[in-house]
Parts: structure tokens; sequence; C-alpha cells
């Protein structure tokens, strides 16, 4: 039992949408791999970057691929090694009856957006639509969807697996305009498997047994999603358990979405990303291009065999 | 920047200890009735308040998982506690040693408590991993300084004319201390140890959130986050409790210790 | 702070302090030389990145650079903190004086305070962002709340503490309860109270940073939050270097105004 | 009449007084003698006041004449200070007491604001100057407080604090803290002044010289004042007459008139008939201070 | 020898104090001459204290012989206390001074810790019992605890303390607590005491109780005393000898002998020769202490 030890710092507390890897652990698939891996829940304020980069831990779930460009311009030594959802997790949502129909109407409205990197989405996607983001009254977004509910902003955004169920317990999803970026270009994958360049050079095993290990337990969790849930919710009892299950299935719909179906899970999309990119590069957010084939490195993900990785 | 005002004495009249139990009891029983049935009264959505009976409810629906946060919480709390109060007391018999060093640490330790200590939870992270130890150190953090201005305040008030007697004696300095000056400061230093306890609390909770697994600080983000209003107010709830246990721990170990009172 | 020299009435005391003796001032900034001084050779002895703890030199260079940023979203938290000291010294004032004008109130008000009161303040914050949305209000309410209590607990110790006999002489010349109030309990209080004040100086301004962290429009701890997560360190470091200064510079103040008003003790 | 004779030294008590008799005994028969037919400015009688369980005062009647200095002795806890707080309106008697103020049957409320009472420490208001600290009274009456101020700074000289109007109460000694305390009472013009221990908190020479200028001071403005003190060479410098009061529960145990001349010079003390009344009086108190102290 | 003569009445000095001298005069002469051929316990030869601008004391000389009791008094400020703490090892006179110890010169810093110093003020510790206040001198001396607290036991009747052992100081009254300060005091066994001003803080008549029962506590254990005080009647009713200071710079101004009769009872106070001393030391004082009162 010579077990390596590793941790694997989450974006946030424990939830379903970090399924997979406690189900790995649960299941002992990152023992068979000699990972003796322990997952570090995140927390406002704590930023995975630079908590793997300062080795503080080994592996990271971060914000996404647009906080792993900003860490590469920023000289953190980190690296993707993975993708999780393969579209932007997030959407805009408009109540029926109120005044915003279209992407057009959210001229001279309030939309709250949350500037943790999402604000860059909307930027884009108005940009992409022709409207001067600077017409939009741009909020900063809260933790609580109630003022959209109750009407104090036009126009808010919801992660698909969160803030939408939010949404929805109360106002019957027939009455919200959902607003998907894809639908207007944009695509932002965030929920991005990180290590340090050193990690990976030094023991690109380790690496590889962990994405092996972690695929495994999302393929499991998938599969069985009940059980998943409950393995969840003995890391975080006072979650709800319905809403636990409406993210396990959303967070499915997002990590199987694009190319995985033929390339299998945390597929890393080059040419997604390079858009993305593009789009902070022309946006002024990146100060400069980063180097995108040695910021996200698909090298121990392609050492698993494609059908290992399909759930 | 000295550590607050004497003590508040809710005059609790005199009586059998029976009765003395008995009547925040039924004050507390009274008061949750009333939020009860006012709540249900004028119909306040959760997000205002939630009935007493609902947070009841969701306590009770992980029982374990709220008392295994209470208790971690709390270890954190008190670790970082007895090592803010053993520190602060150092810091103070040092300084009021040492004019040199006071004059020249005291202002960093005032500049220190400006900071807020949210602001750096990776660096706490980094240096404390995610242990029991790294709530500690911010409940410390948190804790200590006030300890050590009221022990510094506590020495000033030692009588001079005490000292000299003593020295008349042939005391040692470690006599003077141990004997007079630590005695004397006491009733101060329980002063700043109340409050260190209402701090280090703060101090714990908001460690929790540099990505903890456990505790009432992370019930809290959770609820929050989820907009779990019943899990929200049974944290805060469970943080009350706990907050006064500390202070009346505190309040108990000054009352058996410092029996004799300040008198002045 | 403890140090306070005994000043002549009635004088802000600072600047006549540091020229009657200077070395506590030198001591001071000794010690925070001292301070950086070990925190740069660290920063460069063991080329910590930037990440972690960027030296001191940078943060300054940085400052200098982004000066006018840091004045605004400095403003904005001093704004915060302001209105929201100021509200939270009237109101625990305001029930303070109520408790003890009308000791039936007492029995309620103080357990009730004291149950409030031991929720850490933070704990609040979910709900008071919830109610008073993300902008200056809910800072300004969290701060409110902050100040409140210290202010209350300490003015009613301070309002409490008055000598029975003086209140019997003051009575033996014909005085009405207002009259022992306004002349005897309020002079009484006011060392209590603006030591009080004087402590919440700092927590106010913690608590608006801490707040606005949680979402806000602006102000210093807004921007620690979008520069942590833009990976801005250095930015961070100089807003927290910011408002360690406000802080600072709002206790002298408040400190001072202390010596001036509570010139008797 | 008798009512503002305080104001400066008015004729009716000035003479009798300020004579000194030719003989102690004598000047002390007169002083007495002439106050007599007067009508007591303040009378109490068979007062008894109780709190909770303890008997603090049972059964003691008093009778004070306008212009008189009578001094109280008795051992410590014997009611001392009850007796005065019913005698400032402070306190209310137990039912059956009768109190009487120039003549009229009151209860001891209708005395708040209209006796001039000094408590054993000074009680100056730290965050009030000597001036202020001395008007203190008068603003409290709604006077005009320069009006005040002005008055005040006239008397200064008189109580040996010029040049101090403007020091703070923790600038001054204790001794000129005392006479700023007894300034406030004697601004606060009132017929009869309660004085309880004022000097009890000084040390014996401060005190000495205190109880010197206290007698210059009332021979001038010649007040009716009662005047509590531990001390019975004090009660004796001082007093026309001296009442001991008994141990707890406190009654008048013995009423002895004072017949040392007056002006009484410091050397009295030493005089044979100020050491014959000290026997009288020591022994008197001898059997009364052993049973209380006894529980001290 | 005498060193040791305090402890149970020791027969060397016991028969010339015990026997009370068939006049007072010639009782006060007989203790002077008695002990005048003894060697010193202390000499101050000329001793001088400044601080910074304030000269405190200046060429004041003392002797002590052996198993007297010498009480000094002087205006506030005259430098009283500066003095104890220089025969209380705590402060180092000026160069220029001598000081000589049984004996031998030596400084200052050298008696700390060989002379039983007791304060103004009672300064018993709050936390700390009748018995284990006591004790504290006889615990930083490092002694068994557990012998001390017996042998304190075995005091407490004679310092009217029985049954109050395991009392805390805030539950005493002022006399006890002066008592049990003594006791402490009493306890420390040097040759030599110096009691500042120990019942300053007391009133008038627990003061004299206090007095008369020092002075049998004294006639038993006969150590030598230095006391200060501020009152004229407990210098001559304590003293073999009153001291009378300068105002500031303080110097010895007067050295009398009280030539009272021993044991003293408590109508000494009353008897002519004790008016005659009473009047000797007050015209003796009452210029000094005019000249400090300008100041206070
Ligand atoms: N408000 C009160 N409540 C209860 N007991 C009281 C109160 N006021 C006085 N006493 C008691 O009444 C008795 C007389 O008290 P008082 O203060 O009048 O004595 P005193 O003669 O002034 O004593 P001292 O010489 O010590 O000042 C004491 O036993 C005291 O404890
Ligand atoms: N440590 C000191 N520093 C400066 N001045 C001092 C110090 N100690 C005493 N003095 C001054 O020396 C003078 C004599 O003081 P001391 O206390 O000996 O007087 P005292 O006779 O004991 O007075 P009292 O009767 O009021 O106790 C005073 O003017 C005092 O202010
Ligand atoms: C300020 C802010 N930023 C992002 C989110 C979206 N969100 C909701 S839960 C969660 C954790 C990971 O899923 C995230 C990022 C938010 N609610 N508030
Ligand atoms: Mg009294
Ligand atoms: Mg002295």
């Amino acid at each position: 039992q010579d077990l390596t030890s590793a941790t694997l710092r989450l974006k946030w507390l424990a939830q379903a949408q970090f399924a997979g890897f406690y189900v790995a652990v649960a299941k002992g698939y990152y023992k068979e791999e000699g990972i003796d891996l322990t997952i570090n829940p995140g927390g406002p304020n704590l930023l995975t970057e630079s908590l793997v980069a300062s080795g503080a831990d080994t592996f990271g779930l971060s914000g996404g691929t647009d906080s792993v460009m900003a860490a590469r311009s920023k000289g953190l030594p980190i690296v993707s090694i993975g993708v999780a959802h393969q579209i932007t997790p997030s959407v805009f949502v408009a109540k029926k009856d109120g005044p915003v129909k279209t992407i057009e109407d959210f001229k001279g409205k309030t939309v709250t957006t949350w500037f943790s990197g999402m604000q860059y989405v909307l930027q884009a996607v108005l940009t992409a639509e022709g409207i001067d983001p600077a017409d939009v009254n741009m909020q900063p977004q809260q933790v609580s969807m109630t003022p959209f509910i109750e009407g104090q902003s036009d126009v808010a955004t919801a992660t698909r697996y969160n803030e939408l169920y939010t949404v929805y317990q109360a106002i019957p999803p027939e009455e919200i305009t959902t607003f998907v970026t894809e639908d207007y270009g944009v695509s932002f994958p965030r929920d991005t498997l990180i290590v340090n360049e050193e990690t990976l050079a030094d023991d690109p095993e380790l690496v590889e047994g962990f994405l092996r290990a972690s695929i495994k337990g999302w393929i499991y969790a998938f599969q069985n999603p009940e059980e998943a849930v409950d393995i969840v919710m003995e890391a975080a009892p006072t979650l709800n358990r319905d809403h636990q299950v409406y993210q396990l299935a959303e967070i499915k719909k997002l990590m199987l979405a694009g190319a995985v179906p033929e390339n299998g899970l945390f597929y890393i999309d080059y040419d997604k990303i390079q858009s993305a990119h593009d789009l902070l590069v022309e946006g002024g957010m990146l100060p400069a291009p980063v180097d995108l084939k040695a910021a996200f490195v698909s090298g121990p993900l392609a050492a698993i065999p494609t059908e290992d990785k399909l759930p | 920047m000295s550590a607050a005002s004497g003590t508040l004495s809710v005059r609790a009249g005199a009586g059998e200890p029976l009765l003395r139990l008995a009547r925040p009891v039924v004050g507390v029983a009274i008061f949750l009735i009333a939020a009860e049935a006012l709540v249900s009264v004028l119909d306040l959505p959760v997000t205002t308040v939630p009935r007493p009976s609902v947070i009841a409810a969701e306590i009770a629906r992980a029982p374990s998982t709220y008392a295994g946060a209470v208790w971690r919480t709390f270890l954190e709390s008190f670790l970082g506690f007895v090592a803010g109060g053993i520190f602060g007391v150092a810091t103070g018999v040092v300084f009021s040693r040492s004019r040199t060093l006071r004059e020249m640490f005291l202002p960093l330790f005032v500049i220190s408590q400006t900071i807020p200590v949210i602001a750096f939870g990776s660096i706490i992270v980094l240096w404390f991993g995610n242990t029991l130890l790294a709530k500690g150190v911010i409940a410390f953090y948190l804790s200590f300084f006030p300890v050590t201005v009221n022990t510094l305040i506590g020495f000033r008030a030692v009588d001079p004319q005490q000292v000299a007697l003593m020295r008349s004696f042939g005391a040692s300095e470690g006599q003077l201390l141990r004997r007079l000056f630590l005695p004397t400061a006491l009733p101060q230093i329980f002063v700043a140890l109340r409050l260190g306890a209402a701090l280090s609390l703060v101090g714990a909770i908001v460690g929790e959130w540099f990505g903890d697994v456990t505790g009432l600080g992370v019930l809290l983000l959770q609820a929050m986050y989820n907009e779990n209003y019943a899990a929200l107010w049974a944290a805060i709830v469970l943080s009350a409790v706990l907050g006064l246990a500390l202070y009346g721990l505190v309040a108990l170990a000054e009352r058996r210790i410092v029996f004799w009172g300040s008198e002045q | 702070m403890t140090e306070r020299a005994r000043a002549p009435a009635r004088r802000l005391a600072l600047p006549s302090a540091i020229l009657a003796d200077p070395m506590p001032a030198v001591r001071a900034l000794l010690g925070a030389a001292l301070i950086l001084a070990a925190w740069e050779g660290a920063a460069r002895g063991f080329e910590l990145p930037r990440y972690i703890l960027p030296p001191p030199t940078d943060v300054a260079t940085y400052i200098l650079r982004n000066y006018a940023r840091l004045v605004s979203s400095g403003t904005y938290t001093l704004i915060e903190s302001l209105v929201g000291f100021g509200i939270g010294a009237l109101i625990g004032i305001a029930c303070a004086v109520t408790v003890t004008m009308a000791p039936a109130t007492r029995g309620i008000v103080l357990p009730t305070v004291m149950a409030i009161n031991s929720v850490p303040v933070i704990a609040w914050s979910p709900l008071v962002l919830l109610w008073f949305g993300i902008g200056m209000a809910s800072k300004i309410v969290m701060v409110a709340v902050a100040v409140s209590f210290t202010v209350f607990l300490s003015t009613v110790a301070g309002l409490d503490r008055v000598d029975p006999r003086q209140v019997a002489l003051m009575r033996s010349f014909g005085a009405s309860t207002f009259g022992v109030f306004w002349r005897l309990r309020v002079p009484t209080a006011l060392p209590l109270t603006m030591a009080g004040l004087r402590i919440s100086t700092v927590r106010a301004i913690i608590v608006a940073v801490v707040t606005e962290m949680l979402g806000a429009h602006g102000g210093l701890g807004w921007t620690i939050y979008q520069s942590t997560l833009t990976m801005d360190f250095i930015s961070v470091w100089a807003a927290i270097f910011a408002a360690s200064v406000i802080s600072l510079a709002f206790f002298g103040i408040v400190s001072a105004i202390e010596r001036k008003v509570v010139f008797w003790t | 009449m008798i009512a503002t004779a305080w104001r400066s030294g008015a004729p009716v008590a000035e003479p009798v007084r300020a004579t000194a008799a030719p003989s102690a005994a004598a000047g002390g028969a007169a002083a007495a003698a002439t106050t007599g037919d007067e009508q007591p400015i303040i009378e109490l009688t068979s007062a008894s006041k109780t709190f909770g369980e303890t008997v603090a005062i049972d059964g003691l009647s008093l009778t004070i004449r306008p212009g008189e200095l009578v001094t109280v002795v008795g051992p410590s806890g014997c009611g001392k200070s009850t007796l005065f707080n019913i005698l400032a309106g402070l306190e209310e008697p137990d039912a059956g007491s009768a109190l009487r103020f120039e003549g009229r049957s009151c209860h001891a409320a209708e005395l708040l604001g209209r006796v001039a009472f000094m408590p054993q420490r000074d009680l100056l208001l730290p965050w009030r100057n000597v001036i202020d600290n001395a008007i203190l009274a008068l603003e409290i009456e709604g006077q005009n407080k320069k009006k005040a101020r002005a008055e005040a700074l006239k008397m200064l000289p008189e109580f040996g604090l010029s040049g101090f109007e403007t020091k703070y109460p923790n600038q001054l000694s204790g001794g000129m803290r005392q006479r700023v305390a007894l300034m406030r009472t004697f601004m606060f013009k009132r017929d009869l002044m309660l004085l309880d221990e004022p000097f009890g908190a000084l040390d014996a020479l401060t005190r000495t010289m205190m109880q010197r200028w206290l007698l210059d001071i009332w021979q001038k403005h010649r007040r009716t004042v009662l005047f509590i003190t531990h001390d019975v060479d004090e009660a004796l410098f001082l007093g026309d007459r001296v009442l001991v009061m008994t141990a707890r529960p406190g009654r008048v145990k013995l009423e002895q008139p004072v017949t040392l001349e007056r002006p009484r010079l410091p050397d009295v003390v030493t005089s044979a008939e100020f050491v014959r009344l000290k026997k009288v009086l020591l022994d008197a108190i001898e059997e009364e201070s052993m049973k209380s102290f006894q529980a001290a």
C-alpha cells in the first residue's frame, strides 16, 4: 500500500456539481491508482489557481477556461489537464411577462451577472449581437436570486444546475426565457481541472492516475445518480436532495456536451478555447495572447483510452 | 485601543438556583412561542424570517451534522481563544516590562487589527493547510489583541505602593509578576477574554470560509448560496448558542477565578 | 490607544505630544520599518511568488501607479463605513438611553441585544445582503449593526456607573430626572461611549470591506474580491494596505476627538 | 428675616456670636439662650427609618435653631447619613415620624431643593472647572449661567481659590477640592446646610486648616449648619452644640452645648475647657463605639 | 539578643517599658536613658534626596535605638514617605548621605527584605484570605506555606481576628483590614518596623481603637517601630519620642521625648501632661504646616 497523497481543491463547497470526484473517492478509484486523495472544498475569496500554483493543493477544479488563461498570463505555473463543462454552464434569464424578450431588449435594462468571469461572457454575447455593452445597465449579481424573482432586475444570470433551479422553484419554467450563450456563438467552457506545472513534469503518472480515477467516478455517478447524490450528501448532509438530483442531471448535460461523446469526458476542445481566448483578448480582458497549447495540456488525458472515458 | 467597558449585569434577582435556572428557560420558551405565532399571523415570507418550528425541523433533519459543525467550530474557536489568551497575556507582560518593545511593536499590533483576515485566505491555507489549526490561527489573530491591551492596562493599574511593599519583603521580579501583577490584572484580562471569546468565534467562522468540510461557517455558506433559508437560520441560531456558550464559559471561569471582583 | 499621553486639556495632543517626546513615534516607525524589511527580505530572499506574498516595494510601486483607483474605491468604503458608523452610533446611544431612562425596558432589551450580539456579525451578512441588496445599503446596515452593539454596551455601562451619592447630591439641589441625566449621566458615560466609538472605527471599516467581498458595486472589499479573481495579487495587497491606512486614520481622528471631548480623564 | 440672615452677617444673629463672651462658659450659655426662643428651622420628632431588616435610626428627635452650627458624632453605621438623607429630602422617614421645616409640617420630599447638602466626598464633576462646579446648584435652579459665574468669581478669594477658576478637579489638591465643594454648597443659598463629614477624606493637618477656614467663612455668612463628623476634636472646635448618637439604631444619646468662646482660636484645643468637654464626649462615645466596634 | 527581643517580650527591654513609672515625666526619662546607651538599630546622617527639581529631604539625620517606638509628624509632602522608602531600601539617598544599619554602614538596597515595612493603606491582596495575606512576606521569603499558615493561625486571636482566617479582605471592616496588614508586618520578623500612617484611612473612632490595640500588641512583642502620622494626638499617644519634620525639603525640626507613663490608658489624652506636650508640638508644627498649606 504505497499511496501517494494528493489533494483536489474544488471551486466551491461539496455539491453534486462535483459528484464524480466524491464517488471516485468513495469507490476507492483513486486508491486503485495509488493515490490517497483528499477533497478540499473551495470558498468565496479562495482562488483554486493560486492554491495549486503555490503547491498547497495538488489538483484543482478551477473557475474555467477563462481563469486558466488569466492565471497563465499572470505567470502562475499551472496548466489545465481537462475541461469538465463543455459549454457555458450559465444562462441569462428573464421573465416572460417582463420587458425583455430578446437579446436586443437588454439595451437600457438592468442585467445582473457575476463579476467572476461571467461578465466577459455577457459582453461577448452583446458584442456578437452588435450591442454596445455600455448601453446595458450591467450590475453585479448577488448570491440570492430573490431580487430577480421579485422583479428588481430584468435579467439575471443563473447556472443551469443551481440558480436556475432556485428560480424554477418560484416561477414555473414556462414563464422564464433563458438566453443560452451558444445561441449567439459564444462559448466559455468552465470547471477546468488544473495541476501545477512541476507536478505534471515530475509525476505524470500521478496526473494520469488522477484523471483515470476521476473519470471513472464521473461515469459511475452518471450511471448511478441516486447513489452519487447519496455520496455527495454524506459530505454535505444539510443539502436539499431534490436539488442535488437536479444538479447532477444538469451537470451531466454540461459534461457530455460538445465533442465529449466522441472524445470522452474532460475533453479539451482547443477550437472552443481559442475562440473564448480571442474574445477575451479582443475585449482587453487578457492583456496579451496566451499560449494555449502550453496552458491546456491534453497529454495525460490522451494517455487514457477513449472507451474508458465514455459514459 | 482599550478593549471595552465594564461588565453588564443583567440583574438576575437572587433566588433559589432552580428558580434562577428556570427563569431564562421560561423566557426563551415564551419568546419562541411568540415568534412562532407572530410569523404565522403576519405570514412573513421565509426569506424574512422562518418560523422557529421550521428552523427546529431543519436542525432535526440532520442533527448529527449540525452537532458536528457546532463541535468543530467550538474546537476552532477554543483553540484560537486559548492561544490568543496566552499570547495576549504574554505580550502584555513583555510590553509592560519593556517600553522599547512596546513602542516598537504595539502600533504594529494595532495595525494588524485593521487588516481584514478574510483578504488573505490563500496564505492561511498555504501556511496552515485545511486544518483545524488554520482556523485556530484566525481565531487567535482576532482574539489576542484585546487581551494584550487589557493586560497592559491591568498592569498599569497595579498600585506602586503595593509593589514597594512586596519589594520591601524582598520579592523577586518573578514573585512580583506571579503574586501581584497577574492577579491584579486578572479582572481587566477577563473583560478582554469575554470580548475575545466572541471574536474567536467570528474568526473560526470566517476561517471556515477558506475551504473547509464542516463547521458552522461552512453550513452558513452552503445555506447562503443554496438559498436555503431554514438552514441559514439554523446556522445563525446555532452560532448564537455557541457564542453565548463561549461567553458563558468565560464568565463562569471568571466567577471562579476572579472571585474577589475588581476592587476599585 | 492605550498610551494616551496625559494631554493638556482641549488640544489635539498628537503633534505636540510628538514634539515633546519623539521617541515613541521614532520607535513605532522603527518597528514598522523592521517588519517591512523582514517582509521584503522574505519575499525576495525566498523568492516567494507574487501570488503568495509580493514584496512591499512592489506593492508601494503599484499604489503609486494606481493611486486614483485606490482612492476612489477607498472613498466608497469610507462612505459606507462613515454612514454606517454614524447610524450605528446613534442607534446604540439611543437604545442605551432608552434602557437607562426607562428601566422597565431593560429586562427585554438587554437579553435581546446579548442574544443578537452573540451571533457573529458575519453570520448576518447573507440575510442583510438579501434584505438590502448589494449596494451601499447592505454595507451600511452591517456596519451599523456592528457599531451599534459596541456603542450600546459601552454606553449602558457608562450610564450605569454614576455614583449614587452624586445623584443624591443633584437631587438635593432640586434636579429633575432629566437634569440628572443631562448634567450627570451623560458626561459620566462619555468616556466609555467614546472608547466604544474608538474601538468601533476599525471594526466599521473591516465589516464594510468584508461585506463588500460578498457582493458589491465598489469599494476596497470589492476590489480585493475582483483582484483575487483576476489574480491581480499586488492589487489585493494594495487594497488591504489602503483599508489599513483608512482604519488607522479613522481611529486616529476619533481618538483625537475623544481626547478633546473627554479631556478630564 | 432669619431666612436671609446668612447673606452678609445680618444683624440679628451676628452680634451674639461675633462678640466673644468674657468667659467660655458664659459665651456658650449666651449663644444657647439667644437662639432658644427662636422658631426652630428644622425639627424632627421620633423619626425612624428601616431598610429591610436593618433599623437604621429609631426614635430620633432633633431641633435645630436658625444660625446654629450643630455637630453630630456617633459610631460608624449608626445612621448619621440616613438622618441627613431625610433632612435633605432624599429619603422619607417611616410612618410615625414628624418633620417640621421653618415651622410647617412637611414631607421629606418637599425639602428637595430647599436644603444645601454636602456629602462626605467632594463629588466634584471632573468635566467642570472650578467655577462651573461651584455654580452647579444655581444652574439646576435655572439661574442665568453668566450671572452665576460672575457671582462665583467674586466669591473665589474668600474660598482661597483665586486664580484657580478654570482649573479642573484633577488639577486641585484634596483641600482645594473640598473648598470648591463647600463653595458649591454655599452658593446654593439655603437657610440650612447639611455637611456630611466634609473633611473626612483629608489628612489631619489639612483638615485642621480647613476647620479654621470653615469657621471664618461661617462667621461671615452665618448660616444654619448641621455637621457630621467622626472626630471629637472637630465636633468641639466647630460646634455650638454636639449631638452624640447611639449605636444603631441611632438616636440622640447626648446633647452637649459647647461652652467655648468664639471666634475660636487654634490653641483652643489645648484649653482646659476643651479638654474637659472632650472627656465628657469621649466618655459618652466610648460606650456606644464599643458596641459597634465589636462588630467592625 | 535585642535582635530577637521582640519575640515574646524578651527580658532586656521588657521591664523598663512594662513597669509604669510613678510620674509621667520620670517614666519618659527612664525609657530614654535605658535605651540611650545601646547601639542604634538604624542611623541616617545628613541624608538628602532629590527627585528631578524637587528636593524632597535635605540634611535629615535620625537615630533609632532598639525597642523604641518613635513617631514622625510633619506637613504633607515634607518627605516622610521618602524617608521611609530609604529606610525600607526602596530608594537610595543622594550621595553624601550616610546610612548605618545595626552598626554597619550600608547601601539602602541592602535593607530590602531586612526591614518590615507597612504603607499607609492596608494594601491587602483581595484574592488572598486573611491567613494568606498575613503570610505573604513569609511566602516571599520562601518559607513553607503550611508552617507559615499554622503560625499565623496561632497569632489570630491576639490580632482580634479569630474565626476570620478564611475571610477575604472585602468581607472585613476597615479596622480589621488594618489589623491584618499589621499582622502581616509582624509576621515578617524583622527588628525594625516602619509604619507609614497605618491608620490614615480609618475614621477617627476606629482609629482610636486601633491605637490602643497597637500599644497592647507592641507592649507584648516589643519591636523597634518608626511610625509616621499626621495626627498629633496619635503621635503623642503612641510614641517614646516624636520627631517633627520641617516643610519640604524635610529635616528633623524637633525631637520631643514623650514623658507619659506606660501603659498608656485611653484617658491619657485628657491628662495635663498630654495637653502640654500637644501644645509644644502644635506650636512647632504650626509654622511648618502653614508654609506647606499655602501651596495646597
Ligand atoms: N439604602 C439602604 N439600604 C439598606 N441599608 C441601608 C441603606 N442605607 C443605609 N443602610 C444601613 O443603615 C445603617 C446606617 O447607615 P448610615 O449610612 O446612615 O450610617 P452612618 O452613621 O452614616 O455611617 P458612617 O459613619 O459609616 O458613614 C447602616 O447599617 C447601613 O448599612
Ligand atoms: N518618585 C518621585 N518622583 C518625583 N517626586 C517625588 C517622588 N516621590 C516623592 N516626590 C516628591 O517629594 C516630596 C516628598 O514626598 P513624600 O511622599 O515623601 O511626602 P510625605 O511627607 O510622605 O507626604 P504625605 O504626608 O502627603 O504622605 C513631594 O513633593 C513629592 O511630590
Ligand atoms: C458571486 C457569484 N459568482 C458566481 C456564482 C455562481 N455560482 C453558484 S454556486 C457556485 C459555485 C460553483 O458552482 C458558483 C460559481 C454565484 N452564485 N455568485
Ligand atoms: Mg455616613
Ligand atoms: Mg506619605
